[in-house]
């Protein structure tokens, strides 16, 4: 049935016809990436390409891995999926927000092949959605920061404003501000994802207003380095785990470990039982790792971390927790009441007590 | 409200920030001064900041980095040279061909170096003297590098003032017609001239691989190169100017963070415009006073030079 | 000159030079005694600049031998050339603009002392050949006259054995000239020799002990030249007998006056040109105004300004009562005029465009090449074909590229594509410069042709020669002003010196030292 | 050693042949760069210049070379004008950029209208916000002489955080979640610049390019702006003589790149790109001055090198797929492309002649 549709168009039925080779069984199954940046960057594509080589480990010769570095969204998105669809390639993972609609449009001409696209909404019959709560690695480092920090002063560097970063900041402030009511937060936007000269000056001019304590979601090294000049200031690893930094300035860190969901994914294709579900997985799935908490962070904090991680991991705690006011002072979550995934995945506001406008 | 910016601080940092661009402007002023155009300051920069963070990490010894990368910048601008002054190719177009490809060449031998941590640079130690007030933290407690770029400024401007050969240079690049009736070796001299420039631009690139990030990744120099031209033609070829047009976008760049950090509130994604918006604004103030422009400008830059006599 | 070759400072023997297509240096010998003020006469394109530059190591031989005092001589480069005493101040491409005088007296010395005493040797130097000269001006705002004064005193402070100098005239009035043949002579009687290139007959008689003639890169006499007439040198240069242009008797044309120029000022376009002010002259139909003036008071720009490539304000231009003031080129030659630059390559034609492009490139507006914005690319190939055959072109067709022509060839096809539009207005600059002597001959005949159909004719030359021959009236320029338009006729040439500036930058005290070497130099010829 | 000749005029012969030539030592020192990385040399040549024409899955690739190749010509069209006459306009990927975003908002802004008259809308103000971020330079040119290099490579910066703000900020898809990007045009029927005929790859932007080769051609060989357009690039004082305003001139050139890029970003965004996004852009602006150079600024020329830089892209992806070539690979290939067809470029100017031991250096022609 599922044929008839794709002879439709000419292309299509050269495409359909030549899929007829790859498709055997006996082939091992072919797994596709498709990351946003080079390999090379040691941030995001870096961790999707450590959760590929996890499933080469994993699978061995029974799965073969293909991928594609630095393909930008949109149009060459497309056709590089589709290139791959065509190379017989039985699951990909798109790993970027911009590939959502590329993703569903190949996914519709392709529909023996399983997608998987990272952080996006839109879903088909084979379009899975997977995405990570960082937020709960960051409610973690909140709390650390909160304790930590001498000078009352936390600075985060955000990329874009856009939820996930909200999230971010949002969960952090909350929990440092949990340990340390004086505590306050500056956020410095740098508008990119990836400029490290950026994001060391940045750093740098947080560290020059007082910020003791440095959270990035930007994704290189940058921030930590400029952050090992200076005496007494902390940060965390981001994306990766940064060890290089330890034990100070880099005091834990977060890490995007995508290899267990892409491990039950893969397994789920090879066992006939893949279907198209939208997984938000944290540090219960394994998907937010915090990192080892280094002994520049006193015992008792320390311990505080490790049962805040402990409490989220078992769902017993979620780090958006009522009474929480949106920043105007208008209310949000009642007291005990717990947030949304629809309105975490949406969030564009800051809670109260943060100072500064989201940009928009 | 966290509190306001401290100047000391700022101009602490700007000059961090700015010397990247400031090594690779000064090594331009160089190549346009003899009269050739080089736009693949951004492709020797990237290729500078590669092979600067390899040496380094390979010897273990940030120096050897730092020579590592003006050998390497040094060597690609010698395409430049070869395909501009010996094959008398399109400098413009050669120019962006050097960027292009020292961006992905850098990609590919930089494969085995990411998520490396280099050997840090030290500081430079004045020893009681960076405790100066002011003075101290302001200028006194950078690593060598710093003082190094304001060296070679120096150096250049003595050179091209003082120097016989720094004359030459200059004539060459009024009228390399002129020079060669005169027995000067035009295509010689410029190639050498190309070659400095290579040099800093290398310098300048490791100087954020090392340094200023310190990491290699790829496409790391984001735009610095081309910040480096536009300097140069604000600067009116002059290398004291030079020193000034670096640290004032260095200065705008790290400010406009610092306003953020501060809490001020400012229109964030206009204000990250400003850098650019700030050069063009002062590309046209330097080029509006034509006279003294054109005075200052090197007549034969970017025209080709066949010795036809 | 006899004597033994030791006794010679530069002998030359049986040097040869060829370029792809072209010999421009044939079996040449001659040779120069110390102290002896040697011409080397001939047309353009007679081989005199292939020669000096090979003596001064620009250029290499194909075969052939030179010596120095005897000892064999073959620099490779211009330093080495310098070092065996040998100096020379060119015609073109020598300084430097934007430097200062100083820098660009170092610029040609092999160990330049410091700026400051290099300054004070300026000014001694300066004085002492009565060439005033400020070291520390930019070169860019220097007269052409001064800039020689700096090629001269560049060449002079590395005490030359022997001085060569490529048409040095050419950039002077006829006062300067004089002063120059002054320093020439001093310098003669202090031992050095000097080669002096030119084509001008009546300095070489005036100034040389003696002459090499060349004519299409072979030597085809020597001479002392003020034993033989103008004439003869000029029928041993050019090799035939020539015949001064034919003129036809004036016609009195009626109506308002061809062009008329009132009020002319511009700012130059050029960082270092000269700017127009307050120029005007009208020139009726069928007369010829001639302007002279030495090269950089303004020729270019006035050009400019009459093309249209620079306009003024309205009312400053008129052709025939319609104001053309704020018009463009193509404007204007709607109104009848036709302009020939003085540069031929880059200005007057593109370089790399063949010639029916560089046809359609002024002759589109009148020749009726372009219609509704599209070429007509065979009436444009027919209209060169046409300056080709008239004006005796010599090419291998009209495919060819600009630059694979010869300079005369060029100036033949420019001033040919300009006078073939039935023009009402013509300007020329340098009509004949570069040119050898018959081409010379015939496109002054055309001009005067074109006159007598009723053209106003302005021809700006720095050769006042060809202006005497073929102007009605006659004007100088001298820093941007234009002198009153004078009748030819009955005019000395010592009141046209005058007219172009006299002396430049040499006022009264100047002048009186001038004098006084005057009569040094006098006295030391005696 | 090796001595330049200046021809007399540049020869037709080398001028065709030479963008071959380069195409070949390319391909042979790409080769070896492959084989440096220890992929197979002629698998990896045969992966990038023979697979996506004649390949197993040619029919898909072939009309994508057109749909990657059709920006790039367009653009590189408009950028040849300026060049032939030495304006340097090199900030197309800036205009780019601003006709995709003046384009797009007309278009959001009737959202959700099927009047037919939108998307003709969409097309002019696409065009017109290329021209009119190519006619900044222009004007700063012309009234202060400013190097519009500088300010026009500047300008894709500033185009840069217009792109991210306007997609956090006013073309934000309503009912986008909080993500950044626009409303995406495949589901905007008016607007979308959809496939001419199904699996050509043929859309308008593909139809504009065509169109603009022609018009080009013509324009060059056949149009006295054409002509004084190369006259100003060959000789600017020639030009002048030839009563060509500079002024105009300068203004012509830029704003026409810009508008042809605003009509490949306009294109691109309602078409294969489907939305805005704060990466939009990927480097067709840039990737469109190689193309030029690479066709030698005629217009035929661009268009044959903008389908094979397509091909270098598409194969190059490609051979990361099926031998696992580094992106950055492909992109040393192409700067080496472009260092052959320059270097190359001499033959068709100069001969080159093999002289003796005895002739001097500067001694030339």
């Amino acid at each position: 049935m599922q044929r008839r549709t794709l002879l439709k168009s000419s292309a299509a039925a050269l495409i359909a016809v030549s899929l007829a080779g790859p498709a055997l069984a006996q082939d091992p199954l072919k797994v596709g990436f498709i990351y946003v940046g080079p390999i090379g960057d040691l941030g995001w594509s870096y961790q999707h390409d450590q959760g590929r080589l996890a499933i080469e480990e994993e699978f061995g010769d029974k799965i073969e891995t293909v991928y594609l570095e630095s393909v930008p969204e949109g149009a060459d998105a497309e056709r590089a999926l589709t290139q791959m669809a065509m190379q017989g390639a039985d699951l990909i993972f798109t790993t970027s927000f911009g590939y959502m609609d590329p993703t569903i449009n190949v996914a519709a001409k392709f529909p023996d092949v399983k997608f998987e696209h990272a952080t996006g909404y839109k879903r088909a019959d084979n379009v899975s959605t997977y995405n990570a709560r960082f937020y709960e690695g960051r409610a973690v480092m909140g709390t650390i920061a909160g304790h930590m920090t001498k000078s009352n002063k936390i600075g985060y560097i955000g990329s874009f404003p856009i939820p996930e970063v909200i999230q971010g900041i949002n969960a952090t402030f909350i929990h440092a501000q949990k340990v340390n009511p004086d505590v306050e937060i500056s956020v410095v936007w740098a508008y990119t994802w990836f400029d490290p000269a950026k994001e060391a000056d940045a750093a740098k001019a947080l560290i020059e207003q007082g910020v003791d304590v440095i959270l990035a979601h930007t994704d290189s090294t940058a921030p930590l380095a400029e952050a090992a000049k200076t005496e007494g200031v902390i940060g965390f690893g981001q994306a990766s785990d940064m060890l290089d930094f330890a034990p100070s300035p880099r005091v834990s860190s977060i890490i995007d470990d995508w290899s267990p969901y892409y491990i039950k994914r893969v397994q789920a294709m090879l066992d006939g039982t893949w279907t198209s579900t939208d997984t938000w997985g944290g540090i219960g799935e394994g998907e937010v790792v915090i990192g080892e908490i280094t002994d520049a962070v006193p015992a008792e904090v320390k311990a505080e971390a490790e049962a805040l991680t402990a409490a989220i991991a078992d769902k017993s705690y979620h780090p958006f927790t009522g009474p929480l006011n949106k920043q105007d002072g208008s209310a949000w979550l009642a007291e005990g009441e717990v947030a949304d995934d629809g309105t975490l995945a949406g969030m564009n506001f800051y809670v109260e007590g943060i100072e500064g406008d989201i940009p928009q | 409200m966290m509190g306001s910016i401290d100047p000391i601080l700022l101009i602490a940092s700007l000059m961090v920030a700015s010397t990247p661009i400031l090594l690779a402007a000064i090594g331009e002023l160089v190549v346009e001064k003899a009269g050739v155009l080089n736009l693949g300051v951004e492709g020797m920069m990237i290729v500078g900041a590669i092979a600067g963070f390899a040496m380094a990490v390979e010897s273990g010894s940030p120096l050897m980095g730092f020579l590592g990368a003006a050998v390497a910048g040094a060597a690609l601008s010698l395409i430049f040279a070869f395909l501009t002054q010996v094959l008398l190719s399109n400098q413009v177009a050669t120019g962006l061909a050097l960027t292009l490809f020292g961006i992905g060449f850098s990609a590919l031998i930089g494969q085995g170096y990411t998520g490396v941590r280099p050997p840090p640079t030290p500081k430079m130690d004045f020893g009681p003297l960076s405790d100066i007030p002011v003075i101290g933290p302001m200028l006194l407690r950078h690593d060598p590098m710093v003082y190094v770029s304001i060296l070679i400024i120096a150096a250049v401007w003595a050179f091209l003032k003082f120097t016989r050969a720094g004359l030459v240079l200059r004539a060459v690049g009024e009228s390399h017609d002129a020079a060669h009736a005169l027995g000067y070796k035009v295509v010689r001299l410029r190639v050498l001239a190309i070659a400095f420039g290579g040099a800093c631009a290398g310098l300048g690139g490791a100087y954020l691989s090392l340094v200023r990030v310190p990491q290699w990744t790829e496409g790391m120099t984001a735009g610095a190169g081309w910040i480096a031209l536009a300097i140069v033609v604000f600067a009116s070829w002059r290398p004291w100017r030079v020193l000034a047009g670096a640290y004032l976008f260095g200065g705008v760049t790290v400010l406009q963070l610092n306003l953020q950090a501060a809490g001020v509130a400012i229109p964030v994604q206009y204000l990250s415009m400003a850098p650019y918006l700030i050069t063009i604004l002062v590309l046209v103030l330097i080029s509006a006073d034509r006279r003294r422009a054109a005075q200052n400008a090197p007549a034969s830059l970017g025209r080709v030079f066949h010795a036809s006599s | 000159m006899t004597g033994t070759e030791t006794a010679q400072l530069l002998t030359i023997r049986g040097l040869t030079k060829a370029y792809p297509g072209v010999v421009a240096n044939s079996d040449v010998s001659f040779s120069v005694a110390p102290g002896e003020v040697h011409a080397l006469l001939g047309e353009n394109g007679a081989g005199k600049s292939t020669l000096v530059k090979a003596i001064y190591g620009l250029v290499r031989p194909d075969s052939g031998e030179m010596r120095m005092r005897g000892e064999p001589y073959a620099p490779t480069e211009p330093r080495a050339a310098r070092a065996a005493g040998v100096a020379m101040v060119f015609q073109h491409f020598s300084l430097f603009e934007a430097l200062n005088v100083a820098e660009n007296v170092a610029l040609g010395m092999e160990h330049p002392p410091r700026q400051r005493e290099l300054a004070a040797k300026i000014r001694a130097v300066s004085e002492a050949y009565g060439l005033p000269l400020d070291p520390s001006r930019l070169v860019g705002d220097l007269s052409a006259g001064e800039r020689q004064r700096v090629e001269i005193i560049r060449c002079l402070l590395q005490d030359p054995k022997l001085l060569i100098m490529d048409e040095p005239t050419s950039v002077l009035t006829p006062q300067e000239v004089e002063i120059l043949f002054a320093t020439l002579r001093q310098l003669s009687a202090e031992g050095t020799a000097i080669l002096y290139i030119s084509h001008k007959l009546e300095e070489i008689r005036s100034l040389c002990d003696s002459a090499t003639i060349l004519r299409r890169g072979k030597v085809v006499a020597t001479c002392t030249p003020r034993e033989v007439s103008a004439r003869d040198l000029a029928e041993m240069m050019v090799g035939t007998a020539l015949t001064p242009p034919a003129r036809a008797p004036r016609t009195d044309w009626a109506g308002a006056p061809a062009l008329e120029v009132t009020g002319l000022s511009v700012a130059s376009p050029m960082p270092f040109g000269t700017s127009l002010k307050g120029i005007g002259f009208t020139v009726a139909r069928g007369e010829v105004l001639g302007i002279a003036g030495v090269a950089g008071n303004g020729q270019d720009e006035l050009l400019l300004a009459l093309s249209g490539e620079l306009k003024s304000a309205p009312g400053m231009v008129r052709a025939a009562g319609v104001d053309l003031g704020d018009k463009g080129p193509n404007d204007r030659r709607r109104a009848g005029f036709v302009v020939a630059p003085e540069e031929r390559l880059g200005h007057a034609a593109a370089p790399g465009m063949s010639l029916v492009e560089n046809a359609l490139l002024s002759g589109w507006v009148r020749m009726g090449l372009v219609r509704r914005g599209f070429i007509d690319w065979a009436a444009t190939r027919h209209f060169a074909e046409g300056v080709v055959k008239e004006y005796d072109v010599r090419t291998p067709g009209t495919h060819v590229a600009a630059r694979a022509l010869s300079g005369g060839n060029l100036q033949k096809f420019v001033i040919g594509r300009e006078l073939s539009q039935e023009p009402a207005v013509i300007v020329i600059n340098q009509p004949t410069w570069g040119v050898d002597a018959s081409a010379a001959a015939s496109i002054r005949q055309v001009i005067l042709d074109r006159a007598a159909a009723g053209a106003a004719v302005v021809v700006i030359s720095q050769d006042l020669d060809e202006l005497m021959e073929i102007a009605d009236r006659f004007a100088a320029l001298n820093e941007g002003r234009l002198s009153a338009p004078r009748p030819v006729q009955g005019l000395t040439m010592e009141q046209v010196g005058l007219m172009m500036g006299g002396a430049h930058g040499m006022h009264v005290p100047e002048a009186g030292a001038a004098d006084v070497l005057h009569a040094e130099a006098a006295d030391a010829e005696a | 050693m090796l001595k330049l000749e200046r021809r007399p005029a540049p020869s037709r012969l080398w001028t065709a042949a030479t963008p071959v030539l380069a195409v070949i030592a390319t391909m042979i020192a790409g080769g070896l760069l492959f084989a440096a990385l220890g992929k197979a040399p002629v698998e990896a040549i045969r992966t990038i210049f023979w697979d996506p024409l004649f390949g197993e899955f040619a029919s898909y690739s072939r009309p994508q070379l057109l749909v990657k190749a059709g920006p790039l010509i367009l653009i590189a069209i408009g950028l040849s004008l300026g060049f032939k006459a030495q304006v340097w306009n090199i900030g197309a990927e800036g205009q780019y950029m601003m006709g995709a975003l003046f384009g797009a908002a007309t278009g959001l802004a009737f959202y959700p209208t099927d009047s037919v008259l939108l998307f003709p809308a969409m097309v002019v103000m696409g065009a017109f916000g290329g021209f009119l971020w190519a006619m900044i330079p222009a004007v700063l040119k012309l009234r202060f002489g400013t190097s519009e290099i500088l300010v026009s490579l500047m300008l894709v910066y500033v185009a840069q955080h217009i792109m991210s703000a306007a997609s956090f900020g006013m073309l934000r898809n309503p009912e986008g979640m909080g993500f950044p990007g626009s409303r995406n045009f495949q589901h905007y029927p008016a607007a979308f610049n959809s496939e001419l005929i199904a699996g050509t790859g043929m859309h308008w932007g593909g139809v504009a390019a065509l169109g603009a080769v022609v018009a080009a051609y013509v324009l060059l060989t056949r149009h006295i702006l054409g002509f004084h357009i190369r006259v100003a690039g060959e000789a600017p004082r020639a030009a002048r003589f030839a009563g060509v305003s500079p002024v105009l001139l300068t203004s012509i050139c830029l704003g026409t790149s810009g508008a042809l890029a605003g009509l490949a970003g306009l294109f691109e965004v309602t078409g294969p790109a489907g939305q805005i996004t704060t990466d939009f852009a990927s480097g067709y602006g840039f990737t469109a001055i190689i193309v030029a150079f690479l066709g030698r600024l005629h217009p035929v020329g661009i268009l044959l090198a903008g389908l094979l830089m397509a091909l270098t892209y598409i194969g190059g992806e490609l051979a990361q797929l099926t031998l696992n070539l580094p992106s950055a690979a492909v992109q040393a290939f192409q700067g080496m492309l472009l260092f052959f067809l320059l270097a190359f470029d001499v033959l068709a100017n100069f001969r080159i002649r093999l002289v003796g031991s005895k002739s001097v250096k500067g001694a030339g022609a």
